[in-house]
Parts: C-alpha cells; structure tokens; sequence
C-alpha cells in the first residue's frame, strides 16, 4: 500500500474536506502563508487561498470563539491550536461555550467545529508546551475526543471528525508528523475514501496473555512492547487503541480484556484522573470477573514535564517499562 | 451618565435633533408606537418574573433589565434579516425585542420544558436562532468572539448584515473582549459591540473596576475601530447613532464599539441583597424620574400628538394580561423528565445518526 | 460544641491568616465592599480595610496571574473565584502558571496562593455556571486540591491552605455555606487554633459492610444513605471522606476497603476521568485481593449541568440513589 | 521601524539629545563601555548556542536575541535594587543583562543539572530570582499579569521599585495582557509593560495580526496610561525614554507602556525554516547594516572617543572566550536523574516538611 506520513494524511484529509464542503475552513496561528507551524497545512492556502485557509493572530480564545460563533450559522471551522498547551488561554470558550451551546439552549443550535493540533510531551519544550488534556476534554459532556496514532488513522478520523456535527477536538503528536504509515490511495477504496468512524477502537496487534490498552503515540509504545514481550518472553500482548475516547468503544475493549484476563492502560496522559483511571475503573466493574490481576497503568511521571531530553524520555512511557510492568502480573513463557 | 463614571457625552444630545435623522424622520406613527409597546412588554414580563421569583418558582439568578428597555429595544428596531443578536445573562429584553413569546420565556424561567430552552436553560441562556437570537450567555465577556464569530460568517458568506453584540461595563475587562476587537478590526468584521454601562458590574462602580480616558468605548481607538457614545435612555438617539454604526457594518464591514449610558433599577440579580448599599436611594429615584426609557419616550409620543393617554393605558393593560398568562402557562407547563438530561447533548445523537450510535458517548456505569 | 455554618467557618479561617501573617491578602471580585457574592468575606473589608481585602475588576486571568506574581515575592494571596466555573477564563495562569513555575525554576520560585470559591452544581445556574474542575487540578502535578464537606473541616482545612507554601485550590459550595456544625472555639483547643492537615481523610461514619467514598458535598448525601441502609436494610455503611483530594490520604481508604471488602464512589464530578476514576482505579489495583464485588461509581448524569430546578436535584447524587447502588452489591440483612 | 509596521517614531530621534538626558550624561566612560560588553556578551553567547543546538544538543527551541541587544541591556543597565524584570521566551539577554552567568545558562539550554534550572526551564525558561528576574515565560502573554503582580508585591509593601514587563508585538493580542494593563492602571500599578516589536510574531508580520492606529502601545491610551515609543537600537534614547518610565514608577506608582522597535535577524526560533521567506533578505540585510544596536553603539563610542579599536577586540574576545568556555562547561556538566523529576514540584515535599510528608504527592503506582 502507498506509504505517507501522518503529517501528509492529516493534510489530506483536511485538503479533501475543503473539497468537500464549501463551508470548511481553515483557521490558525501561521496556518496559511508559514505553511503550519508543524507544516501540516503545507500547501493548502496556495491551493485554497484567503477565504479557505486564513491565519490568525495570537488570540486563541478570540479566534476558537469566533470559529464556534461563526459555526452557529453553519460554517464548518477546523481550528489548529499550534499547541493543545495553548488550549488552557482560551479553555473557557473550549469548555463552556462550544460544549454548552447546544444542550442551554435546548438542542436549538449545534457546534460543528474541529479543533486540532499537537498533543504530547517529548520534544524537551518544558512544561508549559507539553499539556496532555485529553481527559479534561474527555470529561466534559458536549465534546469528542480523538487521539489517532498512525496515518491511517490520522486521515480517516480527521475526516470524520470534520463531518462531524458535534465538536470534536483532535489530539494529534509532533513526535507522530514524520512516522510514515500505509494509507490507502482514494482509488482504492470502494467507497472512494477514507473515513474511520468515531467511537471504535482498533486492534492494533491480537493477542492472547495481556491487553496492553492506549491511545496516541503510547500505542506505539506499546507495539514495541508487545514484540519484546513476544520475541524475549513468549507472552502474546494484544494492543488495543482507542482512537477515540469519546466516544469511546468500550465493547472493544473488553472483549480484549475477557479473553486475556488482563490489562494495562499506557498513556502520556498525568496519571490522577488521566484517561487510563477512566479505563481501568471500567473495566474492573465490567469484566471484574474475568480479571486474574489488578488492572494496571503507566502514564507519564507524574510531575510538570521536564526540558531535559534524555531525562523527559525516561518521564515518558517507553517499552521496556511496559515490559517490566507486564511482567509482573504475567508469567513468562521462557524467562 | 451614571454619576460614578467620569464618561461625558461625546456629542451634544438634542432629542429634537436626533428626531431628524432619517431613520427617525421615517418612522410611522405605528412603528413609534410598537417601540413602546415592546418596552412595556419587557416591563411588564419583568415585574411578573420578579413576583414568581420571590414566590419561589424559579431556581437560580434572575436578572431584570428595568431601566435598560430603550437600549435593547430601541436597537432592535432597525434591524433586518441578516442582523443578529448575542448578549450576556440580562437577556430578556433581547429575547421579546426580537419577538420571542412569553410563554416560552416565562416558562423557560420556571425551568419547565416548554421554555424556549426545554428548562435547560434558565434566565440567563433564551436563544431563538430562527429569530437571529443567539442568547443568552453566562460568563462575563464570553459571548464577545462568538459576536465576532455571527459577523464573521456573514462576511464569508457575502451576506450583508451584521452582529450587535452586547456586554456590560464589567465585561470590558475580560481579556476575551479585546481578544474579539483586535480580530473585529483586523478581519473587518462587521459587528457592533454594545456597551450597556448601567454604572455597575454588580456592586462595583465603574470608577472602581475600569482604568479609562474618556469613556470605556475610547478603549476601541486602540483598535483603530470607530466608536460612539449614546444617551441610551432617547430612543431617537439609540436608534440615530446605532444606524451608523448598522450602516458602517453594511457597506464598509467595518466594527463599531457604542457604549450606551443606561441604568437598572434593580439589583444587579434579585438575590442582590446589596442592591441600595452600593448606590444611592437618590441615584435610583432620579433615575427613574428623569431617565426613565419608557416615561421618556412615552411623554415624547404625547408631546407629539402620536399617543394617546388611552392608547397608551391599552398597550399597558396588553402586556400585563401578556405577562399574566406567561405565567399561567409557566404554572400549568410541565417539568423536563430526568430523561431529557441527556438530550441535546450531541446533534449526532440526537438525530440517532450512525455517528450518534457509535461508541459510547455518556459514561454514567 | 459551639454550631457556626460552613460559610463563617471559612470566614474565621481567613479572618484567623490575616491576623496570623501580614503577608496573606484577600483579593477577588466583591470580596470587600460587597462582602462577597455568598458573604463568605462579610466584614474582612470593614476590619481589615483596603489593604489587605481588595476588590478585583472581572479579569481572573489578571488579578489571579497578578496574584501568583506578587506570591513570587512573598505576598500570600488567597483569591476567590465567585464560582470555581470562572477558572476557565484564568486557567492558563491556574494551570501553567502556578503550577509550572516552581518546577522551571528547577526550585528557585515558590507559589503560595490560595484560590478558593464555590465547585458545585445543584443551585439551577446552569450548564456554565456548575462545574466541579476538582480532577482537572488535582490531575496537575504542582497544584493540591481541597474540597471541605463540613464546616469544622472548612475551617480547618483552609487555615492549612493558606500555609502551605504550595498552590492550594479550596473548592466550596454554595450549598452547603448555610450548614450548620459543630466548630470548637480557638480557646477549647490545645493549640489554641484549629488546623487539620491536607491528605488526611476522614471517616466519618465507621461501619463494617461497605464502603461509601466521597468529597465535597456528596460526602453528606453518603451519610443519608448510611442512615437509610442502617435503618431500612441492615447494611452498616462506612462513609470516608477525602477532604483532601491531592495530596491524597491513600490509606485510609484502602483500610476501609479491607474492612469492608466493597466501595462506592460517590462525587457531583462528571463520570469521565471523574475523581472516583482515579480512586476506584487505585483501590482495585492495591486492594484488589480484598474486593468482594466491583468498585462502583455515582457521578453527576452525564450532560452539562440542567438548569430546571427538580431535574437538576436528579442528576446530581442522591441518598436513595446511593442506596439503590449500595443494594446491588451488598445482601441486605432485612429485606 | 520594521518595514511591515505602520508605526513611525513620536520623537524626532535625533541620539544626540538623547545623550543629553541627565541618565545618559551622567554615564562614566566604563558604564558606557560594560553596556557594549553586555551586548557582545548577549551576541556571542547566542551565536554559541546557534552553534551548539545545530551540533544536536539541545532539545526543543531556541529562540535567539541577535539584534535586539540594545533593549534588554539599556533598559536593565537603568535598574536598581527594588526593580524587577520578567520576559517571554526569548529570554536569554535579559538573563545574562541581570548578571547571570553563562555557564548557568549554557548548561540550561543543554539540559544539564548544572543549568540556571536544573534542566527542567531550557531556553524559555531562564531564571534568577535572586537578581531580580522572574523568568523566562513560554505561554504568550502569560508573564504580563505576573509583571503586574511583581509590581502590586513592591507597592503593597511601601517598596519603590518597579516591574519591567517584556512583552513581543504578538504577545498584545492576548487577552491576558488587557486585563494586566487594566489591573495596572486602575490600581496604579508600577509595572513598565516594554513591547519589544521586532516587526513579526513568528512569520506574521505586524499588520496581519494586529489592528491598532498610531502604533501597539498606544492600547495604553484606553487605559489612561501613558505610552512612549522607543527606536529601540539606540542605547541613549532607550536609557533616556525608560528612565522617565521608571520615575514615573517609583515616583508617581503609574504604570506606562513602552513601544521599543526593534529587529531579530534569525527566525523565530532557530528550527524557523521559513525565516527568510515573510521578509526579503534585504530587509534583513538593512537592520544589520544600517541599525545593528551593537555596531551602532560601538561606532558612538568611537565617536565619542571613548572606546578604542582594540577595547572594541578585547572586549569581544572575552565574550567569545566566556561563550566557548559556557558550552565547554555544559558539554562536561551531568544531566540530571530520573529521580529528578519528581523534585521542584512541591515546596512542602522538596523541604521535607510535616505537610509534605502527610498524603500522597505523586500518583505513579
Ligand atoms: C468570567 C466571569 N466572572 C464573573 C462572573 C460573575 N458575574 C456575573 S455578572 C457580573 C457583573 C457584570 O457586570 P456588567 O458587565 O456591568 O453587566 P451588568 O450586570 O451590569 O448588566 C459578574 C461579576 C461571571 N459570570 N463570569
Ligand atoms: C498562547 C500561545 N499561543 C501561541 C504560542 C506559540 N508562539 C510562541 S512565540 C509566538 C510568536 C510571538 O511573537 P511575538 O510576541 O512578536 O514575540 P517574538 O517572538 O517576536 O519575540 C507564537 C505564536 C504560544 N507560545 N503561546
Ligand atoms: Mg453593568
Ligand atoms: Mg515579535
């Protein structure tokens, strides 16, 4: 299959969307002229030009509540916050006004905006520029969230995202831009695109021992967890990603978990009340039965994020921690 | 106006003079008329709130809009089909201005789920989109980049119209408020920002919660966007000067920012138990003697031989049975069911899309 | 014991660190002319005057990001939100601020502030005026979150805050500022004040069959349900209240869970990522041998706060809820 | 100054009036020759750390000062004992201007343990609390209420001081930093907010993000605070102009507001691959040719025959020397531990205190 990067089917999915619908467009701090602060949107205002792809100065809660403004009345905006970080100074049009609108004012006026851009540690930008809010988000009825952690996903979730009626709020990673992944030409495809539903959560590797939960780049981690888990101790993960937390498959999820009787949830995300709390809360309630061991989790080291790039590596999930965590609650096969 | 505030008039406000401009020149009799009778709606609408709200039959803030009715109604005159409205919680006024019933804002009061927002929303959240009325918005200066937001997409449409958007002479002190001039006057957007500065943003003067030179519209020259002060209690100055600005937005799509000097005679909610602390007894009466919208206009009416003391009696009477049987129909509505919590959540659930049964999207159990 | 209501509990604690260090500061909106929005503040301005009770124009990114930058220099500010739900309009400085700004200074600056105000829903102001960011802070490495449930706990636990050389959030409610209870005269104490340390729980009601976990306010609707149980089904409810939620007072509950070998959480926080996320996902990992059933969850419904009266005591938790809960996981001695 | 601006100075800038201010006249021949010192300080120490950071160093961004020495040098070769400064991101200059090493530094950006920060800042985030500098702020915007609360702990505590607060040309459109000039002039605060405007905020220049008439600091107006505008890579005329802001701080606890142009000849951080694509390499030839702040400074020095050739060479080659032994020192410093990360989070926990040990910090397991 054609190869490109999540940079490139993040940008194709927005490139395709504009095509789509007159009503997308594309809005953010040096989206347009500088090419995407992360040159995501490379490309698209020469294409599009100034009524498509416009930038916007450094007002995030100015221009985020403007787009959600102007989706009242039907405009379609996929806002890029050059930093998920950068959410917090405009958090109260994020969290009040576009998860709000809809349910005050009794269903009258829906809010189908996206807002998408980088969410992640790991490229020694200190703790300010690596927030993680996912959970927040997640938290707040009103919205989505989605976290995709290859090309493939990136573009088929971006797209749904945009067709989307409800906000939906994208968290993608600067550390995923360059990874090159399979991603279908539109020809190929029967229906002549790519669209990943929201709300379904995909098997990344099958696996019989341990379920090896996550969402985002810790997917990845766990990947490479699962071959050394595979290949050093004989011990079959099953790597599940969510894609989505909400909406959120948990079906999925606990299919996974029924049949390995085990789980650990790996994330970027602060452990207190990070997305992995969530769950693994759920699972043990739903599948508290079919659980040989507590449920366990890996999230970032629990303090603001270091600068320092070997030691922000190490406050980071990587794959041998994943190792050494399933190894306590999994016998290995040869050790 | 307020006696607090160091704001001066930035023009000589002769009514007669203001009765001139052509907007005004223009007016029917008929249409004089409907401006009262839409500012006696409001009053009236407010006096029965207030009376169910001490009764105990609404829950939460109520925030009446008695000395401002000029101001909301006075604007929405003039407005046409491509013109929307957004303002903060003291709504009401915006909502009948654009002609939403009683009944629906009465009952959204009592939080029953015939009110304009099925009881979700309450006082400070009406909207009637249908009606280009956005609502209705709690945090202070929130709705001011959504304001932007209207305008904009009426630019990008290539729709002549514009947004009025209101906020109080506290809210000009929210970052997310200059967040929107600065974008207003870059983009060329066509809103109009409405300062209602009725003196205090709840027991604060504006001399005590505002660092200004000349008033707090001057803010916008920063901004290189044109601004104007209004006298907000004369209707023929409301609607003079806010047809610049309308007219400005029309055929330049350029903003304005208009601070209105107006007054509420209630406290700043009815729960303000502060309400006479932070004020004079003689600061209230004089305005409610002298500058009261309705007296005002109404005596001018008489004065122009347009209104009758009768007519006038029967407009009142009108909007107190209006307002009566708003709250009758408010009484005898029913409450939402504890099913409609998680309705109007999301469109796509709501609409029982594929999206909408995808996944799990609510995560009690 | 002397009965004072949870709003003059606090009142004292300030009214206490205004007299116990020059430094400390009250600032916020209505704080002192206006004795406050819900009189928590009521006559510190007439007794302490402009200089230490100062009003704020409605500009929480400013007055608080201006709080935090004297508390770099030794000012002690405690700034009250007027509800918690305004802290999105100031969350950068709540967030990255306060919380980052000791750690990139690898230690060189400290933040002693302490924002407190009202985190609760149940008083029909709808969806944007009810939220409960108690997770979204104590998720924030740096910050230490507080939620008092009586006043003698208001007192105590707010006179520490304000000690604590740490960003301290004190969430409040509105509901319960008029409860009465019992709080002993600075002169009845051995150390002549009342100081409960953050990160100790509180049982508040000790029983044998199940354990009722909770903060804030639903720690009230808890012992309701603990009367209800007691008397209409035999079942002996232990209700344990975290009062502190970060630092967190960890053994105490796993204790009762040991005890009782079943939990509920209950809390007005929204279910996703909610705090009982992170304490139901922390109990089935350390005290996984010892349940006897799933850890389960009330949370508030699962929409943005409803504005109509009735509807909106529905969605939050309530003792016959909690009871019902309780019943599917526990045999009731008389039926 | 930048070409994109439509700013023109308030002052005809003729230096030579300048050099008369009492502040400048005064200046002894090595207060003259410490502040070139600093700015070639500043210069080399950037150029090692372009260099080092292209050898793979360090991590995330840098964001280089080269070109706008002047602004942060003349201004802290003004301040006193009680007076503070805080600064965005672009913070390097204003570390070393207030006295820090650049071992501490070098180290910093290495993310080494021996950094100003322990490695856990980088380059945004330098800081001394100790000679009166309070960072180093990545957050656009975010530092401006932290500046005006630096200066609220000085007048609260009857201290004269004052607070300079750098800000850049896209940092005004942050809401954050209306509420801070608000906060500033109702309080009367003695904060210096100092826009460094070097034409662009990342590839945005001046008028495509901001609306604005006369130039960005004349905001204040709308706040009745007083506004000045500064050629920025004139050493007297910036000492001149914020000397009489500083007064106005400790004499009069106002706040002003400081326009300074200036001009950065790297991108917007070093990893900015677009940096000659929004402006023409002339114009960035232009600024190095015609208004270098340490070229200009030196030549007056020549001029003023105060400064010989081979002071000139000395001076530069202790600065080179002092860079190169920076990146020697962070190349041979340790990174920290694993074990680190959990340390600098709280003041209770790191001092071993009864709070600190009671409940549960950190929630790993
Ligand atoms: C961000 C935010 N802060 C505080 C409040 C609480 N609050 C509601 S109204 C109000 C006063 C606003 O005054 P003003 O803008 O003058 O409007 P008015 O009430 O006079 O119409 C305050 C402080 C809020 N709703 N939102
Ligand atoms: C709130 C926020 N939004 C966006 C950014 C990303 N960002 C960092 S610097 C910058 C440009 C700032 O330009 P300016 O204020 O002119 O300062 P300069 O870089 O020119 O010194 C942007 C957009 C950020 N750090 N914070
Ligand atoms: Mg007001
Ligand atoms: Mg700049």
């Amino acid at each position: 299959m054609r190869q490109i990067t999540y940079r490139e089917a993040i940008r194709e999915a927005l490139d395709e969307e504009l095509a789509n619908d007159k009503n997308v467009i594309l809005m953010g701090e040096e989206v347009a002229q500088y090419n995407g602060a992360y040159k995501v949107t490379q490309g698209l205002w020469e294409k599009w030009g100034d009524s498509r792809v416009m930038d916007m100065p450094i007002s995030e809660a100015g221009f985020i509540g403007m787009g959600i403004g102007a989706s009242m009345l039907g405009t379609r905006p996929v806002m890029e916050l050059m930093f998920w970080s950068f959410a917090y100074v405009a958090f109260d049009q994020i969290i009040n006004n576009a998860a709000s609108v809809r349910y005050m004012s009794g269903g009258k006026i829906n809010c189908p905006i996206v807002i998408r851009g980088p969410a992640n540690g790991g490229t020694s930008v200190g703790a300010t520029h690596s927030h993680t809010p996912e959970n927040f988000i997640a938290n707040t009825p009103g919205l989505k969230v989605v976290c995709p952690a290859t090309a493939y996903d990136a573009k088929g979730l971006m797209k749904s995202a945009i067709r989307d009626n409800d906000p939906v709020y994208v968290m993608e990673s600067t550390v995923l831009y360059g990874e090159l992944g399979d991603v279908p030409d539109n020809a190929d495809l029967p229906n002549g695109e790519l669209l990943i539903p929201l709300g379904v959560a995909d098997i990344k590797r099958e696996g019989t021992d341990i379920s090896l939960i996550a969402h985002g780049r810790s997917v990845i981690v766990c990947l490479q967890a699962a071959e050394i888990l595979q290949n050093e101790h004989g011990i079959s993960a099953e790597v599940v990603d969510l894609r989505s937390i909400r909406p959120l498959d948990e079906e999925t999820i606990l299919e996974s978990v029924r049949k390995t009787n085990r789980a650990i949830y790996v994330e970027e995300n602060k452990p207190f009340c990070g997305v992995g709390s969530q769950i693994v809360s759920m699972i043990q309630e739903k599948a508290f039965d079919d659980l040989d061991a507590p449920v366990l989790r890996i999230s970032a080291i629990d303090a603001p994020a270091f600068y320092s790039p070997p030691v922000e590596k190490m406050q980071l999930p990587y794959a041998s921690q994943v190792v050494d965590k399933v190894l306590t609650i999994c016998e290995p096969a040869y050790a | 106006m307020s006696t607090s505030a160091k704001t001066t008039p930035t023009t000589v406000t002769d009514p007669t003079e203001f009765a001139t401009y052509a907007i005004n020149a223009k007016m029917t009799t008929e249409e004089k008329i409907h401006i009262l009778a839409e500012m006696v709606r409001v009053r009236r609408f407010e006096e029965a709130a207030f009376e169910q709200y001490q009764k105990g039959k609404m829950g939460g803030f109520l925030h009446l809009y008695n000395g401002q009715e000029s101001v909301a109604i006075g604007q929405i005159s003039l407005l046409g089909q491509n013109d929307h409205i957004i303002t903060a919680y003291r709504d009401h006024a915006h909502a009948l201005g654009v002609g939403m019933n009683m009944n629906e804002c009465m009952a959204e009061l009592y939080g029953k789920i015939t009110g304009c927002s099925k009881g979700k929303g309450g006082s400070m959240h009406f909207f009637d989109p249908e009606k280009n009325y956005w609502g209705g918005h709690g945090i202070v200066g929130g709705q001011t980049p959504l304001g932007a937001g209207l305008a904009f997409h009426l630019k990008i449409n290539g729709q002549k119209g514009c947004c009025l958007c209101y906020l109080g002479d506290g809210a000009v002190n929210q970052g997310a408020f200059h967040e929107a001039l600065n974008l207003a006057g870059l983009m060329d957007l066509p809103v109009i920002y409405v300062i209602e500065n009725n003196g205090y943003s709840m027991g604060t003067s504006q001399v005590r919660s505002s660092a200004w030179k000349n008033c707090l519209a001057y803010r916008a020259d920063g901004y290189d966007i044109v601004w104007d002060m209004i006298n907000g209690w004369d209707i023929y100055e409301v609607r003079a000067k806010t047809q610049i600005a309308i007219d400005r937005a029309h055929n330049e799509s350029r903003p304005t920012v208009i601070e209105v000097s107006t007054y509420r005679y209630h406290g700043h909610s009815v729960a303000d138990a502060n309400a006479k602390k932070y004020r004079s007894e003689d600061e209230i009466k004089r305005f409610e003697c002298e500058f009261d919208p309705i007296k005002v206009w109404r005596d001018r009416l008489y004065t122009e031989g347009v209104l009758t003391e009768d007519r006038y009696k029967q407009i009142d009477k009108a909007a107190k049975e209006e307002a009566k049987a708003s709250v009758l129909f408010a009484d005898e509505s029913a409450y939402p069911t504890v099913e409609d919590i998680t309705k109007d959540v999301y469109w796509e659930v709501d609409n029982d899309t594929i999206a909408g049964r995808t996944g799990r999207h609510f995560f009690n159990d």
